[in-house]
């Protein structure tokens, strides 16, 4: 299955999102955060596509914007789709997908944690990396100064 | 003669007070001396098992220390006088102090029993392999002990298991001897080991005798918390089980009456199934302190293959051991009781 | 009477924190247990006790100061840590290396991998009570440290890889010496098995412990050997080969039982497959350049890259955000351990705590690959 | 009847476990072969490292005290860990009369260098390289910060400035 395939499968399913990277080793679709539960259930659901495997979820700081970035794999084609998806930067608020894929509650807590992001109905957003009793923000912003960072 | 020297320090003794205050004076020497074995024992097995595990495991073991290292575990010993001893806030401290007592003192009066030669055994009983078994059993009540005392999650846990272990193992150690005692038809030791005279009782009783022997050695590593029944302490599960919250000299005692307990559960074993101090074929009968080097000899090969067990073998789990006691070792155990006692009515013992 | 026990016999669950300090946590991992007397109701995980924050360091770092802190991740599996990031770049900007590179690259990888298994053996056994084996590990441990070291220039943190090809040529030695492992391993490898896998109380131990499903095998995103014991394929050598894994002839290692003892299975297996990789290439390392002249300002066109290689511990992925900068605007290290971790919970279900401590090792974590 | 059979085959693979470690035992009891272990501080003065071992950075001086460092600093910029300082200075050059640079202080933190090995590489005169040296135990911190050039060195002829 190329991209190009997918592509046009995944349009079929959902409309309203934006593809790119077709020619590069792997299909690149940004899409609006009110969709995300519902595209990446469907992705999973599909019979033919089978996205079953969060292969990893990472937070970004866009600069005006925050985002996650979900890779996405099938394991029966081996296929590889990336998802962006962004919100902003003020109370960051993305729907939890952790019911969907079961490997994305510890990811997600991780970007809770370095990026601020709020994963809505997340049951346990505590802090995994850093202390319990952090409250100097969120360290893997960009904005995000301490003096004790190693400034070149 | 050297075989006199008992009776010299007692006429010595006699010679300066009263015949009560000899007997008590003679009564503090042995216990004095019986102390001393104790420590020298313990070290001597903690060096011997640092050197055979280092052997096992490709390495040299303590070698620094003395000649081959024989003093790292007297340094170390220092080391552990010397340190604090510390406890959790909230242990239940009366019984956390006491509890090592418990188990250096079982093992101090198991020693008593033990006949290193023919000569040097501090107390005969009539009934000594019922008082062994009854004493040694006592022992788990101070391992029980510290893990309650202790206030720590993980000590609890090895104090719990240890309870599990002993109810289940004393049962198979137990049978196993009695196994013996209905070949030997006595409690006695020296008793027991004059009877063997004629032959090892390993090889009178055969075949019944060689599955006691098994299962003792079986119970017996378990009696002795070593691997692969170390669960009371199994460090990577628990820490470092009942003893995580001692130190020191507390510490010490539970380690050296660990050894002590190794040595007593191979002294029962070379007594019962080796002939304890004869020798081979009574070779060296006629030499007084012979039975000594060949008690030892015996003890220190079946202290090998406590050790040789424990740097083999995995861990088991609760679960498991309790399926190998109640339905492996008890069951055959008991047909080998009938075994061993038809054997002994239809006279097939050799 | 069953009513009385539970009316007069009040049972509590209670917790119990194992970790950071403990023997069975390799490293800094600290697990929080819900206990039920001995058996396990809940595992919950804290991390981070040596978190160094590599994914924001590599934010002020160039492409090239980002090799040698992916050694950090997992430890065991430096090189193709080292790999994947080189393998990045050099798809980005388009660098064709040569033959040779890319086989002394499998040959390093599968000697990791090895090397990383060996230890991993050596520390299952410990966790299930048999002390020795960890030593008769590092045995063959040491042997492929001192290739390592002998070629690379240090054992454990070996940076060996470099944007274009190799920091150095191949030691002389090295044929030979390796070589000589293969022969050593081919008689130590059986011994392994008579000495712990077929041990009635380790197969005891391990059979059956630890389930996971297929399914939920990739739900909760597992790789490496430990989704291959759940009859996961997931390999990513034969999936996107990379280096010289394409020209080797080698099996995926896949077991469907999904418990412990199939993970291990897996693991011994793959390391029997890493010496036939081995035996094929050792002899047949073709000449030529170990280095690629590279630019030196290393800039990668705006984008998106994701490169991905098969760690000793699994899928070990590095993803990308560039602005076209010298700096990478955003680097995910993906770590196989993380993934797996995840499912401990899933796997341990009812377990007992003797039990964990074999599903943990079977898992094979790396602390620092976890934390980052 | 799988009752017996269990514990039989049990029992053989316990023993073929015990028989592996015997032998091993009997081997190293009696010859030490296979002991893998080094004696370490008794071999330190025969434990020779390898070559390439990347121990510490070092400067290298020529017989005549000379190093090749012109004080370029690129060694500084390409060091991910800010583990280098160099302190360059110029002064004219007594043939041309041009200013020319020259290395006042190459100051080494080996307690911040993670050994990747960048500075080297990055040198264009090859004046660092690596040094065998395992041996850092300090007891004070401010110890493992090292001058790499020796005190009265001076350039390598040859070299640009």
């Amino acid at each position: 299955m190329t991209n190009t395939e997918i592509k046009n499968k995944i349009e079929k399913i959902l409309d309203g999102l934006v593809f790119s990277g077709e020619e590069s080793d792997f299909l690149r679709i940004e899409t609006n955060k009110d969709k995300i539960r519902d595209l990446m259930k469907k992705l999973k659901e599909d019979g033919e596509l089978s996205f079953d495997y969060l292969f990893s979820l990472t937070g970004v700081d866009f600069g005006e914007e925050l985002g996650v970035i979900y890779h996405l794999e099938s394991v029966k084609t081996r296929k590889l789709i990336q998802i962006t998806v962004k919100t902003k930067r003020e109370n960051a608020e993305i729907d939890t997908i952790h019911d969907i894929f079961p490997a994305a509650y510890f990811n997600e807590i991780e970007a809770h944690e370095f990026f601020g992001i709020k994963f809505k109905n997340h049951p346990d957003l505590k802090h995994l990396f850093l202390p319990e009793d952090w409250d100097k923000g969120y360290p893997m912003r960009k904005d995000y100064t301490d003096i004790n960072m190693l400034i070149r | 003669m050297v075989l006199n020297i008992f009776t010299d320090i007692h006429n010595l003794l006699l010679e300066y007070m009263s015949e009560e205050a000899t007997h008590i004076t003679e009564l503090i020497l042995i216990a004095a001396a019986y102390l001393g074995i104790f420590a020298i024992l313990g070290l001597l097995l903690v060096w011997l098992e640092r050197r055979v595990a280092g052997f096992f495991q490709l390495r040299l073991g303590p070698n620094r220390v003395g000649p081959f290292g024989l003093f790292q575990t007297i340094a170390d010993a220092l080391k552990l006088v010397s340190k604090e001893l510390t406890g959790t806030v909230k242990a239940d401290s009366q019984l956390y102090r006491i509890a090592p007592y418990f188990v250096i003192t079982t093992a101090l009066m198991s020693l008593a029993l033990i006949p290193f030669s023919q000569e040097i055994q501090a107390f005969d009983i009539n009934i000594g392999l019922f008082f062994l078994t009854s004493v040694s059993s006592i022992g788990v009540i101070g391992i029980f002990l510290a893990g309650w005392a202790s206030n720590n999650k993980y000590s609890l846990i090895g104090g719990m298991r240890t309870g599990i272990q002993m109810i289940s193992y004393e049962l198979s150690v137990g049978m196993a001897i009695v196994t013996m005692v209905v070949l030997a038809g006595t409690l006695q030791i020296s008793e027991i080991i004059e009877l063997q005279k004629d032959g090892w009782f390993i090889f009178q009783g055969h075949i019944p005798a060689v599955i006691a022997f098994m299962i003792f050695m079986i119970a017996g590593t378990a009696e002795s918390n070593r691997v692969p029944f170390d669960l009371v302490e199994a460090e990577s599960e628990l820490g470092a089980g009942f003893h995580t919250e001692y130190s020191g000299m507390n510490f010490a005692y539970y380690f050296l009456a660990e050894f002590v307990n190794m040595f007593i559960i191979a002294s029962i074993a070379v007594v019962l199934f080796f002939g304890g101090w004869l020798s081979p074929f009574g070779i060296t009968d006629a030499i007084p302190f012979a039975g000594l080097f060949w008690f030892t000899i015996k003890v220190i090969g079946v202290i090998f293959l406590f050790m040789w067990f424990r740097w083999t073998f995995p861990r088991f789990r609760i679960d498991q051991l309790l399926t190998l006691e109640w339905k492996y070792l008890l069951p055959i155990n008991m047909v080998n009781i009938v075994l061993m006692a038809l054997m002994v009515w239809l006279g097939l013992t050799l | 009477m069953e009513e009385f026990l539970t009316d007069q016999l009040k049972t509590q669950e209670y917790f119990l924190n194992m970790g950071p300090q403990h023997p069975a946590t390799h490293g800094v991992l600290r697990l929080l247990l819900k206990l039920d007397g001995e058996i396990i109701r809940n595992v919950d995980m804290d991390l981070g006790f040596i978190h160094r924050s590599i994914e924001k360091m590599c934010e002020r770092n160039t492409y090239k100061q980002i090799i040698h802190l992916t050694d950090r991740l997992d430890y065991l599996s430096s090189h193709m840590n080292n790999e994947a990031v080189c393998l990045l770049v050099e798809k980005a900007l388009n660098i064709e290396v040569s033959d040779r590179i890319k086989v002394i690259r499998t040959m390093m990888d599968e000697l990791t991998r090895i090397s990383s298994h060996v230890l991993w053996w050596g520390v299952m056994g410990m966790d299930i009570g048999a002390l020795t084996t960890f030593m008769y590990g590092f045995r063959e441990r040491e042997m492929i440290n001192d290739i390592f070291e002998e070629t690379c220039g240090a054992r454990l943190t070996m940076n060996y890889n470099v944007i274009g090809g190799l920091r150095y040529d191949l030691h002389e030695n090295f044929v030979k010496r390796v070589k000589e492992f293969i022969k050593h391993f081919k008689k130590k490898l059986p011994e392994y098995d008579k000495l712990l896998t077929n041990n009635v109380i380790f197969r005891k131990r391990i059979e059956g412990v630890g389930y996971i499903s297929e399914k939920d095998a990739v739900a909760y995103g597992l790789n490496g050997p430990t989704a291959r014991g759940s009859g996961v394929s997931c390999d990513i050598r034969k999936i996107h080969p990379y280096s010289a894994y394409d020209r080797v002839d080698f099996e995926e290692v896949i077991f469907t039982e999904g418990d412990s003892y199939a993970r291990y299975k897996v693991r011994i297996q793959e390391m029997w497959q890493s010496l036939s990789i081995l035996e094929q290439l050792v002899d047949k390392i073709p000449e030529g350049e170990y280095r690629v002249k590279t630019k030196a300002v290393i800039k990668l066109p705006e984008g998106d890259y994701l490169q991905r290689v098969e760690a000793a511990r699994g899928d070990f992925g590095i993803f990308v955000k560039s602005t076209g900068q010298k700096f990478p605007y955003r680097v995910k290290f993906r770590s196989p351990g993380f993934a797996n971790l995840t499912a401990l919970n899933k796997m341990t279900q009812g377990l007992k705590i003797a039990d964990l401590v074999a599903v943990l090792s079977t898992i094979d974590i790396v602390v620092p690959d976890i934390d980052r | 009847m799988s009752y017996f059979s269990d514990i039989i085959n049990g029992t053989k693979t316990l023993i073929t476990g015990m028989r592996i470690t015997g032998k091993y035992f009997f081997v190293n009891l009696f010859t030490r072969k296979d002991v893998i272990t080094q004696q370490y501080p008794d071999n330190i003065d025969t434990l020779k490292m390898f070559d390439r071992f990347r121990g510490e950075i070092t400067l290298y001086h020529n017989e005549n005290n000379e190093h090749k460092c012109d004080a370029c600093t690129l060694c500084v910029s390409a060091c991910p860990n800010g583990s280098l300082e160099v302190f360059g200075d110029k002064k004219p050059d007594p043939e041309t009369g041009k200013n020319k640079r020259y290395l006042v202080k190459h100051i080494y933190h080996l307690e911040m260098c993670t050994m990747c090995g960048l500075c080297i590489e990055a040198c264009p005169q090859d004046a660092l390289e690596w040094g065998q040296d395992y041996h850092h135990v300090q007891y004070d911190r401010s110890k493992l910060t090292k001058v790499l050039n020796k005190p009265g060195s001076k350039l390598m002829s040859g070299i640009k400035g």
